[in-house]
């Protein structure tokens, strides 16, 4: 019965969810976060729970199984707006399609799982090592001679062919990162080639998923719109990106704090939100985020700023802003900011400089309830939606990462937005 | 005499091991907490359930480990951070270790633990937790000259590298005081052996957990106990260098180590949480060009102080 | 209680897995097995020495390998093939001569602690190792120990010379001419150069 | 009696880290392939990870280990600092200073940066 007593006390616990985000899978994953009783950990085998969020297309289902399997046991999977992998059906997957059951199913499920109430997720690959060892080779264990074979079923690390800061040649390592990696953007599978720490090569597999944005976007675009609406989605857009930045410094409060400001923009009242994003500014440049934590490299050439445009050209000195063309702009004064190093920290002070203003804009815009005056042209988040939305720039990541180390490299992605904006709004 | 030499000190030991962990848990939940972040349980009960639920999940293994050091390193960690806190003096009498070289020895336990953490990530044989093995070595290798430099400093007034010396000779003022650099410059030394913090560059976020990334079950359980227990240890020495040890009025030695070192450790849960995480080529340059020179400064304070 | 019994056994213990882990570190296939091997055994003896009632000669073995074993196993990844030892292999090489001059060495060995005489003088009451040997490096060693400051000086500077590959001017290898195969012939293994963009290194 | 104490606490915690981690996995079956396999979110390795590692910070160690040896000569002087007085004072002193030649000089050269 000791187990019985152990298997409760561990249910008490929070429920630690691996989150694996399909297509439009975000908005599940910020509420969860900011759920108390809901950990969302960064690697598989320190969670109870699998969270499909979002439609995963075919292609992924393979990634989608390794994953799965990467659990330890005992776990099971719940499936939000996601249709369950076929060989699961039978196995008692849980299904919740609406966004506020989904917090209590999981605590429900990390409970349940633990007392062994439910049934326990099945492994889906079958049990053999990537290559056939057993037996093989020199010394029965797949090897052969110094650097040959395939010793206890992969091959080893062979040197490369030159190598990018100091001459000295030593192995690369070859591997495919994602599509489920929690640290960059959902969907985003590249092939990277590591010398030492340092990414030597990167190569994108499959493209980021599209993310949705605020409809109020899309009504800009199609007619007037108020300003200050537009403005808080904005504000809410960036806050958002902010978390993933701010959980990759190791500062989790912060980062909650960022999304809770976020979930605020549409609620609070602009005094407040502008208070409140002047803490949290403060915050973050006493506890290190700019000084201790962000890199000075990853910095974007004239013709990716370009391309990428938004935040991102600003950053790099391309002074390029939709919102300065439009009247209802104009009269509330507004001009566009700029910085000039285009890096990964000046991309953040640009943001959080663009989060500011976009509070000041939408306090002005309220007094006199202004409106956009052009349609068809609309200052994105992620840059300008003339004709064609924002598209998807992930293929820069190839040019920008190689020399950059591992932290830097992630910190530089999580500072971009290389998604595509997608062709749905967001519910 | 058994009783007194062995028994108690002894149990002392485990037992501020074991209490020191949980408490330390405890004040890591109240800093977050005062940090902002939600709690859904009460701080008391949180550790209990998550070593609970370590305790009931299958421990996972990875395709082709280091057997020995993939089982040995966590217990390892936690056999360094137990013979740390078998050093520090709970009162003039009940030391489990009394050496003359104890703080050499304990130099060696932060020697030592740079050598475990580095096979923590090495033997699991995957990418995320090798860049973080070898990240922590370059840290590992730098703060153990401050620790040195700051150390010495703490054995100029008292003549000896006996602990206990060290406590005796704070008998009218506190190093704390006396040498107002070495427990800032020690604290972070503290950080860094338990890579909590703005010195996590073992377990960061950024490597999805980094040694710990493929880590789950009752090992993960070891590793973190022994993670926290190896800060416990660190409180007990910091006690016994800097906040002269069981020295202090009305109360017994021992509760007085105690309550000292529950007083680092509360400072320690908080600058954990308060740093955002250094980049590792940052935090070399940190600590040779900015700490290095501070703990030299150090000596020479505690030099001429120890002259006066 | 008879301690010196007690202190005998636990000597043959770690002498012997002194002995144990030494050998192993040739028996191993990963390089950093090796070093941590040879690690253990050092420390093993360090315990000896304790048990001697070398303090600090102990303590002090333990930390400076520490140190030492962890830099010897980076350096075993950096440089060797295979260094985990994924496949099987001799890490002894030229047999015949170091077997020869593992027996020669250890007959010598055993032949000055079996036959020669050690000098009976129990240890002086009130002696202090550390503080006599801290008394030595300011008394009559002072000109050794401050050139051995000196020494380490050199060290260190012969090590940033040799290892650094970017020095305060930038790369090292700007401009430098690797050795050709054959005398005067063409520069061996000569990095390609940027026909585009690299030129400007070369205006001044 | 010192010793001993350190080799109870060293037996006791080595055995009680190791009887932790093995007892409540003792009938677990070994987990399947595809589960040890690397987590890389749903992405695979070509290679075992253990490889010629570059590490970017290898001046710095060797510059540790000259350092280190020196701090070996500085416990035992530590000790008699006191009684020796300013004699200590001025060879430390100039041992130091020699020292941090050194690492002014591995500083100029970029040491402590990523190679």
């Amino acid at each position: 019965m000791a187990v019985s007593w152990l298997s409760r006390l561990a249910a008490r616990g929070p429920a630690t969810v691996f989150p694996a985000l399909g297509m439009q899978g975000e908005e599940a994953f910020y509420q969860l976060a900011l759920h108390p009783e809901i950990e969302l950990v960064d690697s598989p085998r320190h969670a109870s729970l699998l969270l499909v969020a979002g439609g995963v297309p075919p292609e992924l289902h393979e990634p989608l199984r390794r994953v799965h399997d990467q659990l330890p046991a005992p776990f099971t999977t719940l499936w939000y707006q996601s249709e369950p992998l076929l060989e699961l059906q039978q196995a008692g997957v849980v299904r919740v399609d609406s966004l506020e059951a989904l917090p209590d199913a999981l605590v429900d499920a990390h409970r349940k799982v633990l007392r062994g109430e439910l049934g326990v997720s099945p492994r889906l690959l079958v049990d053999e090592p990537p290559n056939p060892w057993r037996g093989l080779g020199d010394d029965g264990h797949g090897g052969e001679g110094m650097m040959g074979g395939v010793p206890y079923g992969r091959p080893m690390a062979m040197p490369p062919t030159q190598d990018l800061r100091d001459g000295l040649a030593l192995d690369t390592l070859t591997f495919r990162l994602g599509p489920f990696f929690p640290l960059w953007p959902a969907g985003l599978e590249a092939e990277v080639i590591l010398q030492g720490d340092i990414v030597q090569q990167f190569s994108v597999q499959s493209r980021p998923f599209p993310r949705a944005m605020s409809p109020v976007f899309f009504d800009a675009w199609e007619h007037a719109m108020s300003i200050a609406r537009l403005e808080r989605a904005r504000v809410q857009y960036h806050l958002r990106a902010l978390f993933h930045a701010l959980h990759l410094a190791g500062l989790p409060d912060l980062a909650w704090r960022a999304l809770r400001l976020a979930e605020a923009c549409d609620r609070q009242t602009i005094t407040a939100l502008e208070k409140g994003f002047k803490d949290f500014e403060r915050c973050l440049k006493r506890r290190g985020f700019f000084a201790l934590h962000l890199p000075t490299c990853g910095t974007l050439n004239t013709e990716h700023a370009e391309a990428l445009g938004g935040f991102a050209a600003r950053a790099a000195g391309i002074e390029g802003d939709a919102r300065r063309d439009d009247e209802g702009y104009r009269r509330l004064g507004f001009s566009a900011i700029s910085q000039q190093a285009g890096d990964t920290q000046s991309r953040w002070r640009q943001r959080l400089a663009e989060v500011a203003q976009s509070l000041t804009l939408a306090a002005r815009a309220q007094q006199n309830d202004a409106v956009t005056a052009t349609t068809g042209v609309v200052e994105t988040p992620r840059g300008v939606w003339r004709d064609e939305r924002p598209g998807d720039a992930s293929a820069l990541l190839e040019k920008l990462l190689p020399g950059l180390e591992w932290g830097e490299a992630l910190a530089t992605i999580a500072s971009l937005d290389v998604a595509g904006v997608s062709q749905w709004a967001r519910p | 005499m058994i009783l007194d030499q062995l028994i108690w000190p002894l149990l002392l030991v485990f037992a501020t091991l074991g209490g020191g962990v949980y408490l330390l848990a405890v004040l890591d939940g109240l800093a977050a907490r005062s940090f902002g972040l939600p709690q859904a349980q009460s701080v008391w009960l949180l550790p209990l359930s998550r070593g609970a639920w370590l305790l009931s999940q299958q421990a996972n293994v990875t395709e082709a480990p280091d057997w020995w050091g993939w089982r040995l390193a966590p217990a390892l960690y936690l056999t360094l951070a137990a013979i740390g806190l078998a050093l520090v003096p709970w009162s003039r009498d009940w030391v489990a270790t009394d050496i003359t070289t104890s703080l050499v020895l304990w130099g060696s336990v932060e020697a030592l633990a740079t050598v475990v953490i580095f096979l923590q990530g090495w033997s699991a044989n995957t990418h995320l937790a090798l860049i973080g093995a070898y990240r922590y070595v370059a840290l590992g290798l730098s703060y153990i000259l401050i620790s040195m430099f700051v150390l010495i400093g703490v054995t100029l007034p008292a003549e000896s590298l006996a602990l206990t010396q060290v406590v005796a000779s704070q008998q009218e003022l506190w190093n704390v005081l006396r040498q107002p650099l070495g427990l800032p410059l020690f604290l972070i030394v503290g950080l860094s052996i338990t890579f909590r913090g703005p010195f996590n560059l073992a377990d960061s976020t950024d490597l999805a957990g980094g040694t710990s990334v493929e880590v789950s079950g009752p090992q993960r359980l070891v590793w973190e106990f022994a993670r926290s227990a190896m800060l416990v240890a660190f409180s007990g020495i910091a006690t016994t260098a800097f906040l002269g040890g069981w020295l202090g009025p009305w109360l017994p030695g021992p509760l007085w180590v105690m309550l000292k070192m529950l007083a680092v450790l509360a400072i320690l849960a908080w600058l954990g949480r308060w740093f955002a995480r250094i980049t590792p080529e940052r935090c070399i340059s940190l600590m040779w060009l900015a700490l290095l020179p501070l703990s030299f400064i150090d000596l020479i304070w505690a030099g001429v102080e120890a002259l006066l | 209680m008879n301690t010196s019994f007690f202190v005998d056994v636990v000597f043959i213990l770690l002498a012997l897995f002194a002995v144990y882990t030494g050998w192993r570190v040739f028996r191993t296939d990963s390089m950093v097995r090796a070093s941590f091997f040879l690690l253990l055994s050092f420390i093993t003896v360090g315990a000896i020495m304790l048990l001697l009632s070398a303090m600090y000669l102990g303590v002090a073995m333990f930390f400076m390998m520490g140190v030492e074993m962890m830099v010897m196993a980076l350096f075993m990844v950096m440089f060797m093939m295979n260094p985990a030892g994924l496949n099987p292999m001799m890490m002894v090489h030229q047999h015949k001569l170091s077997i020869g001059a593992g027996i020669a060495s250890f007959v010598i060995l055993a032949a000055m602690a079996l036959l020669s005489r050690f000098p009976v003088q129990p240890l002086p009451a009130g002696l202090e190792p550390v503080s006599s040997l801290g008394n030595e490096l300011l008394g009559d060693s002072m000109l050794i120990f401050e050139s051995a400051g000196v020494v380490l000086l050199a060290t260190m500077i012969g090590v940033v010379v040799l290892s650094s590959q970017r020095g305060r001017f930038g790369s090292a290898q700007e401009g430098s001419m690797p050795p050709g195969l054959e005398p005067g012939g063409e520069p061996a293994g000569m990095p390609e150069e940027d026909s585009g963009a690299g030129g400007h290194h070369h205006g001044h | 009696m010192e010793l001993l104490a350190l080799l109870i606490v060293l037996l006791i915690s080595l055995g009680g880290g190791l009887l932790l981690q093995w007892w409540p996995n003792r009938r677990q079956p070994m987990a399947t392939y595809p589960q040890r396999a690397p987590f890389l979110g749903g992405g695979w390795p070509d290679t075992h990870a253990w490889s010629r590692y570059h590490l970017r910070y290898y001046p710095m160690t060797l510059l540790l280990i000259a350092f280190e040896m020196e701090m070996m000569f500085m416990y035992p002087w530590a000790v008699v600092y006191v009684e020796q007085g300013m004699k200590a004072v001025m060879e430390m002193g100039m041992f130091l200073a020699i020292l941090c030649v050194g690492i002014l000089y591995g500083w100029r050269e970029g040491v402590f940066k990523w190679q």
